[in-house]
């Protein structure tokens, strides 16, 4: 139980305090998965309190290892993370728990060498980027010819996300036989994605496909591709909702959605559920699903 | 002693043409570095991608000279483009107004911005650099605010802005661009205006003696610099056809060095527009040849630096005779 | 009559009150003087009547009706034109540029150049301001810059202008502008213009007022037409007391040579020069504006884009000066001639002002600066040099001008330097404080150090120096021994290369 | 008069202390704020969890607040800490150095790209936001590089640094940032080398006459604020326990703000490392009240812009009597 909280968890009247640590709030995923940990709230107000914060700036390891510091200092009974970084949040969130406090570890996994090296047991739900752009992927080379040239859009090239995801882009490449003749950097960015299509789109007459590892540069690949007048098959990641018309309009072949409103919950879920019965849970994967113009039709 | 005056007017005529000539010759070098080494770089396509990129970080920048001329500097541009977007996106999107008014309504919000930039900066004299940094948190906040965090899918009709004219090969904004070059180099070197903003940027104080009232022009160009950064938002949910809460971050700093670089003065007093162009292009053709050259996210940064650099080194090397 | 301004129990306070229940009227068509020793709140009354500064109380007349201008441009508006005492020009634009920059002409939405530089030309002529009407001023010496000053407050239309106000036009001139802006002036009151003119030049101001009034600690203390009047009574009105006359100099013998030049040149200076100056030995440098004079000094304290040839100080071990830092090092001083610009540390307090050039003989860079060890020595040379003030703390930008230039004497004084180089160091400073400085120059010198000093005023290197060396288009014309020169000597010197250059060159006075 | 120069002097005596007062107050009113909205603020461990976020920007703001004072500024400080923390993190792990020598062979670092900085800036007269904008690139770009573009784990060893002294309560970084703040506040009150980074600042030309060689000073504050960066990015490798590429992005602006709300000019001349010191707290007090409070990110940086704007403001109120 937690010593400094002042409201313990066992036995009395005040609801649980959760805090939700994301990454960047002003990334649609990450809002989504905010809305949807409210809604759970909101649904369950009796239940538990919430407290939801991210960082500014995705990449912000020490202002995300601050909020974990603020959020032990303020006394939740459980938080549940999305780490910015698969190491460097580890001894944050070893102080979180010799405070008491429940970790539920969403959408990033955590480094289990470091956890070991912590002797920390902290419980992993969420989807694999890597297995999601692996999918996504496969799809989108489908049916292309042999010799077609692909190019790859990361994001910050140091954010773990962005390497699953060029891993399994990767993957799925050297499945289908084919070649990247280039991968670079949009850093998330619409904006600067559009800016190394052009690039990339005179330096390769012969490109194919652009896989982008978020839909965010998925569209900017795509405005800049519809500006030079070519046909270049795009694929994405998060299913967003701005990429939904050009699923539709085939601009963009497919992207992949993790559930990201329902990634939240289930962290919660699992934290209310140690917190209430004190067993930890096993690591759980959470579906992915391949989002491409049929299954849109289909909703 | 007349006719050395005579001569020195001629040398000063002319160093405005050659100051510009050093910097034109800096781009010159650089495209010609990218077409020995990148394959296809002297290409139509290539030419069409940079002219296609370069309307919103010009319009942004000729603000940003026109601010740094007049002795300030306007560090919430970036923002002010992302809540411009967004507030194009959200009118035409969400509530159903007819593009040009959504258009027009999205540059006024960035004048708006600007607006209050100017009134706390020059009528109540708090230091500007400080109130556009509160204006880059509280303009970016504004833009996920409104956009409510996501990216805004406009569709293709904001595109034609964008597109090339066929025929012309340009696009609307583009020429748009150019021709707010000209005016507003025209307005700095040629108009009442532009000289009194030379004068308060070069020295206020003798500005106001000489019976120039300093508030209304340094709230101009800070409410001039917004409405430009609004049009660059417009630009660039063209541009991407989207708008988009997180667009150009950091894009203050592109411009000042753009306009840097193109010979304006930080401290105030001397600047050029058609120089911050040159500025604009240098920048562009980088960031197009490196990433033509596929080379890796770090070492587009170091090349970045040092051209930043070199072009800089170039203009000293230029200013002493 | 209605007088042209009448100004009624003006009052105005600072941290202190600086002027106190002024009035003053000034008739259409008079020149009217203002004297005052430095700080005595002359600029400050300028400023209120000029729309710079807003009254405390009091009021303000034109032609009889109310007159309360709220920004410099309102009072424009009404015709009041102003050259300031600090000059406001623009140093990134033109000449021309500056000069109408009130009323820059305009045709359709752009500037019309051709105008534009036609009537600055005008005005260029007026003051005989002989440079280009587009070089940019930050190219000008202070001299030409003071004429653009006065050019451009003489830009404001006849028609429209009631009132000028000069706050010491020629401080940075020599007597042949000045008595061409004199007359000039004369000229215009004829017209009806009414003037103000403030100088610490009484005998300028006597011979072209028609009136003057004496400010002494922020009133007036007295208001005569000049014709009856003679230096002497502005003196003891100014000051209250008689001052000491100018004393005569003991020809003290000279000592060992202290500074030698040897063929020094920069691109400032093209023109290699050498001479020397013993210690015990004034040296004046006289000249036209545009002379070289302070790009000499420059050259010689170490400034100044490839510099060659060499500044040697000879003392127990012979020193080559190259750089300001070790000029200052071994014990030279130098206050340059543009004061704000190139002496004040704006905004920072007296005693820093004061004390920075001695920090160096505190040892290295960390060496410990003790505030109160600073206050001591600041406040000790403010009181001997009788700077106006209101104690080491305070911040330098509330000084008058005079008060300023004083603060610049009192930073070479703590280094206790024994070379001087002195660029017009008694500008702006009134009467009484620029026979302290004299006085004190001379003391200086018998104290054995070697003075080189650049003046405008001939009265003030004939009183002072021993030795007067005449510079013409950067060259030296001549070089004259106390008793050997005489006024006109030194201008036909002053004037010599002039000419020649003139012939060829064709331009017209 | 005797007595009124006194009554003036105790003024002036009082006034350092009352300028930061005004700040002072404007942090207790922050922190009484959200002493009433958040629950659980006024308790011990917001206070360490403050404490322990404080050394990096105060070092960082110590530099920066030196180098605005000498009349430049230093854009690359964001960078400088990434590169440095990648450089202790690359020596430490991969190269086995000894920690000791790795944090300082990490601290030089940031002292070489200091050095850089201020050669271009003071011995070639570049302009110095230019040639800092260059190294922001550049060093981030050299950071990506040595860490190959990933975060690297250093493990808990390092941390000791960042963690309370038992007993104490306090880590040994803010223990060294706290000595730091005082050390650089009497270096430029009470040495002849802060006197002589304020002449420059104030007027340079003033300064060279008075016999001051500038290019040296202005080339040691960039110096100096490398190797504060330097220091900074062991500090913020060692509260993450890890060297993040990415760190510190931004972190020029943070620091900048947190200086002029400290009462440092960016005109140059003016400035006090105890008021930056409090411009730090200010940012860290609203960063930790604002994720107590569990506000959304567009509100967060809302109300972080006219937090900023407020303390300017309040600073002008006070500075005009
Ligand atoms: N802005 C200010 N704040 C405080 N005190 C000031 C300010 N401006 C002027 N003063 C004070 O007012 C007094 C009058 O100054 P003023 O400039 O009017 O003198 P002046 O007669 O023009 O002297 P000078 O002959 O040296 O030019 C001085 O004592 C000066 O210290
Ligand atoms: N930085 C500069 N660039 C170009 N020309 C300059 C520069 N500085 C001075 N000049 C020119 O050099 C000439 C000589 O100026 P200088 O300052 O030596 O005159 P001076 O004898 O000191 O006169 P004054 O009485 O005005 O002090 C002037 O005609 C001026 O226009
Ligand atoms: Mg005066
Ligand atoms: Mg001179």
């Amino acid at each position: 139980g937690s010593e400094e909280g002042g409201d313990g968890t066992e036995a009395d009247s005040a609801p649980p305090r959760v805090a939700l640590v994301m990454k960047s709030l002003a990334n649609e995923f990450f809002v989504n998965m905010a809305a949807g940990a409210e809604a759970h709230q909101a649904a369950h107000s009796e239940a538990y309190q919430l407290i939801v914060n991210g960082i500014r700036n995705e990449s912000d390891l020490a202002q995300q290892v601050a909020l974990v510091d603020q959020m032990i200092s303020s006394g939740v009974d459980a938080i549940v993370i999305a780490p910015a970084d698969s190491r460097a949040l580890v001894p944050a969130l070893s102080r979180a728990i010799a405070a008491g406090i429940v970790v539920i570890n969403i959408d990033n996994r955590l480094e289990p060498e470091v956890l070991a090296e912590y002797e920390l047991q902290i419980p992993f739900i969420g989807p694999s980027n890597r297995d999601g752009a692996r999918m996504v992927g496969d799809y989108a080379l489908r049916g292309l010819p042999g010799d077609s040239k692909v190019a790859i859009l990361e994001g910050i090239t140091s954010a773990f996300n962005s390497i699953q995801r060029r891993t399994g882009f990767e993957e799925a490449v050297a499945a289908a036989g084919m070649e990247v003749v280039t991968l670079q950097s949009g850093e998330w960015d619409q904006t600067r994605a559009a800016q190394i299509t052009s690039a990339i789109l005179s330096q390769y007459p012969e490109l194919d496909v652009i896989l982008a590892a978020n839909d965010n540069m998925a569209l900017g690949a795509a405005s800049a591709v519809g500006m030079a007048s070519r046909e270049v098959v795009i694929a994405g990641f998060d299913n967003i909702s701005a990429i939904h018309p050009l699923l539709q309009s085939g601009a963009v072949v497919a992207t992949a959605d993790q559930f990201g409103d329902q990634l939240a919950v289930f962290g919660i879920e699992y934290a209310l559920e140690i917190l209430a019965t004190g067993i930890i849970p096993q690591d759980r994967q959470t579906p992915l699903e391949l989002v491409t113009p049929e299954t849109l039709q289909a909703n | 002693m007349r006719q050395h005056s005579t001569a020195a007017g001629i040398v000063a005529r002319f160093s405005l043409v050659f100051e510009e000539l050093f910097i034109f010759i800096a781009l010159l070098c650089l495209v010609a570095f990218f077409a020995l080494s990148a394959d296809n770089f002297l290409t139509t396509g290539t030419l069409s991608a940079i002219l296609s990129q370069l309307p919103a970080l010009t319009v942004v920048t000729i603000g940003m000279t026109l601010v740094l001329v007049s002795g300030g500097i306007d560090l919430s541009v970036g923002s002010v483009v992302a809540l411009s977007s967004a507030v194009v996106g959200l009118l035409y999107t969400v509530f159903g107004l007819p593009l040009p008014l959504a258009a027009l309504l999205g540059i006024l919000a960035g004048g708006c911005a600007g607006l209050v930039n100017g009134l706390l900066g020059s009528y109540l004299r708090l230091p500007i650099f400080i109130v556009t940094l509160g204006m880059l948190e509280a303009g970016r906040g504004l833009a996920y605010l409104v956009t409510g965090s996501q990216t805004m899918y406009i569709g293709p009709d904001i595109q034609s802005m964008a597109l090339p004219i066929p025929g012309l090969g340009v696009s609307p904004a583009f020429l748009l661009a150019l021709a707010l070059v000209i005016v507003a180099q025209l307005t700095l070197t040629r108009t009442v205006f532009g000289r009194y903003v030379i004068a308060i940027g070069s020295n206020e104080t003798a500005a106001k003696i000489s019976g120039i009232r300093t508030e209304p022009y340094l709230c101009a160009v800070l409410v001039i610099s917004g409405l430009l950064a609004g049009l660059g938002g417009l630009m660039n949910a063209a541009y991407l056809g989207a708008s988009d809460p997180n667009a150009a971050l950091g894009l203050e700093l592109s411009a000042i060095a753009a306009a840097v670089i193109g010979g304006t003065s930080l401290m105030g007093g001397r600047g050029s527009i058609v120089g911050a162009f040159l500025g604009v292009l240098i920048i562009a053709v980088l960031q197009n040849g490196l990433a033509q050259l596929g080379v890796s996210e770090p070492v587009k940064r170091l090349i970045t630096g040092l051209v930043i650099i070199l072009a800089v080194l170039l203009d000293r090397w230029r200013s002493r005779p | 009559m209605t007088p042209r301004l009448a100004i009624e129990s003006l009052c105005k306070r600072f941290a202190a009150p600086v002027l106190r229940d002024v009035s003053m009227a000034v008739a259409p068509g008079s020149i009217h003087g203002l004297v005052g020793e430095n700080g005595a709140g002359k600029s400050t009354l300028i400023n209120i009547v000029s729309g710079l500064l807003p009254a405390d109380s009091g009021s303000l007349r034109l032609n009889g009706a109310s007159y309360r201008p709220g920004s410099r441009r309102q009072a424009l508006d009404h015709g009041i034109a102003l050259a300031a005492q600090e000059m406001s020009l623009i140093d990134t634009l033109t000449v021309a540029e500056n000069i109408l920059l009130a009323n820059l002409p305009q045709h359709k939405l752009a500037i019309d150049r051709e105008r534009l530089i036609e009537r600055s030309l005008l005005l260029m002529n007026r003051v005989d301001l002989r440079v280009s009407p587009q070089a940019a001023v930050a190219e000008l010496t202070l001299a030409e810059r003071q004429l653009v000053e006065l050019a451009k407050a003489l830009s404001m239309p006849e028609s429209a202008c009631k009132l000028l106000i000069l706050d010491e036009p020629t401080s940075a001139l020599t007597s042949p502008q000045a008595d061409r802006l004199h007359s000039l002036l004369t000229e215009r009151a004829a017209q009806g213009l009414s003037i103000i003119y403030v100088s610490h030049r009484l005998d300028d101001v006597l011979s072209v007022c028609d009136e003057v009034s004496v400010l002494r600690d922020g009133q007036i203390v007295l208001t005569a037409p000049t014709s009856g009047l003679g230096a002497e009574d502005l003196i003891h009105a100014m000051c209250g007391e008689e001052l000491l006359a100018d004393d005569a100099i003991a020809a003290s013998p000279r000592g060992p040579i202290r500074l030698r030049v040897e063929a020094l040149s920069s691109a400032e200076f093209p023109e290699p020069i050498s001479l020397q100056c013993h210690s015990g030995e004034i040296v004046g440098i006289a000249g036209l504006a545009g002379a070289g004079r302070s790009e000499l000094l420059h050259a010689i304290f170490g400034l100044g884009e490839r510099r060659s040839g060499k500044v040697l100080l000879s003392g127990e071990a012979e020193v080559s000066i190259d750089s300001p830092s070790t000029a200052v090092r071994h014990g030279m001083a130098m206050i340059a001639e543009d004061r704000k610009a190139q002496g004040l540390f704006g905004g920072k307090s007296l005693a820093m002002n004061t004390t920075i050039a001695g920090l160096g003989r505190l040892g290295g860079a960390l060496a410990a600066v003790l505030p109160r060890r600073e206050l001591d020595v600041s406040e000790r040379l403010l009181q001997k040099l009788k700077v106006k003030s209101e104690g080491p703390r305070q911040d330098i930008d509330r000084l008058s001008g005079g008060n300023q230039q004083k603060v610049l004497f009192a930073r070479w004084l703590q280094t206790e330097a024994d070379v001087w180089l002195l660029d017009e160091p008694t500008r702006g400073v009134d009467i009484g404080a620029k026979l302290a400085i004299h006085q004190q120059l001379r003391r200086l010198r018998d104290q054995g150090a070697a003075i080189l000093i650049v003046s405008s005023e001939l009265e003030e290197l004939t009183a002072l120096c021993d030795r007067i060396l005449v510079l013409s288009a950067r060259r030296v014309a001549a070089c004259y021994e106390r008793g050997q020169w005489s006024k006109e000597l030194l201008l036909d010197a002053a004037f010599s290369q002039f000419k020649n250059s003139q012939s060829h060159a064709g331009a017209s006075t």
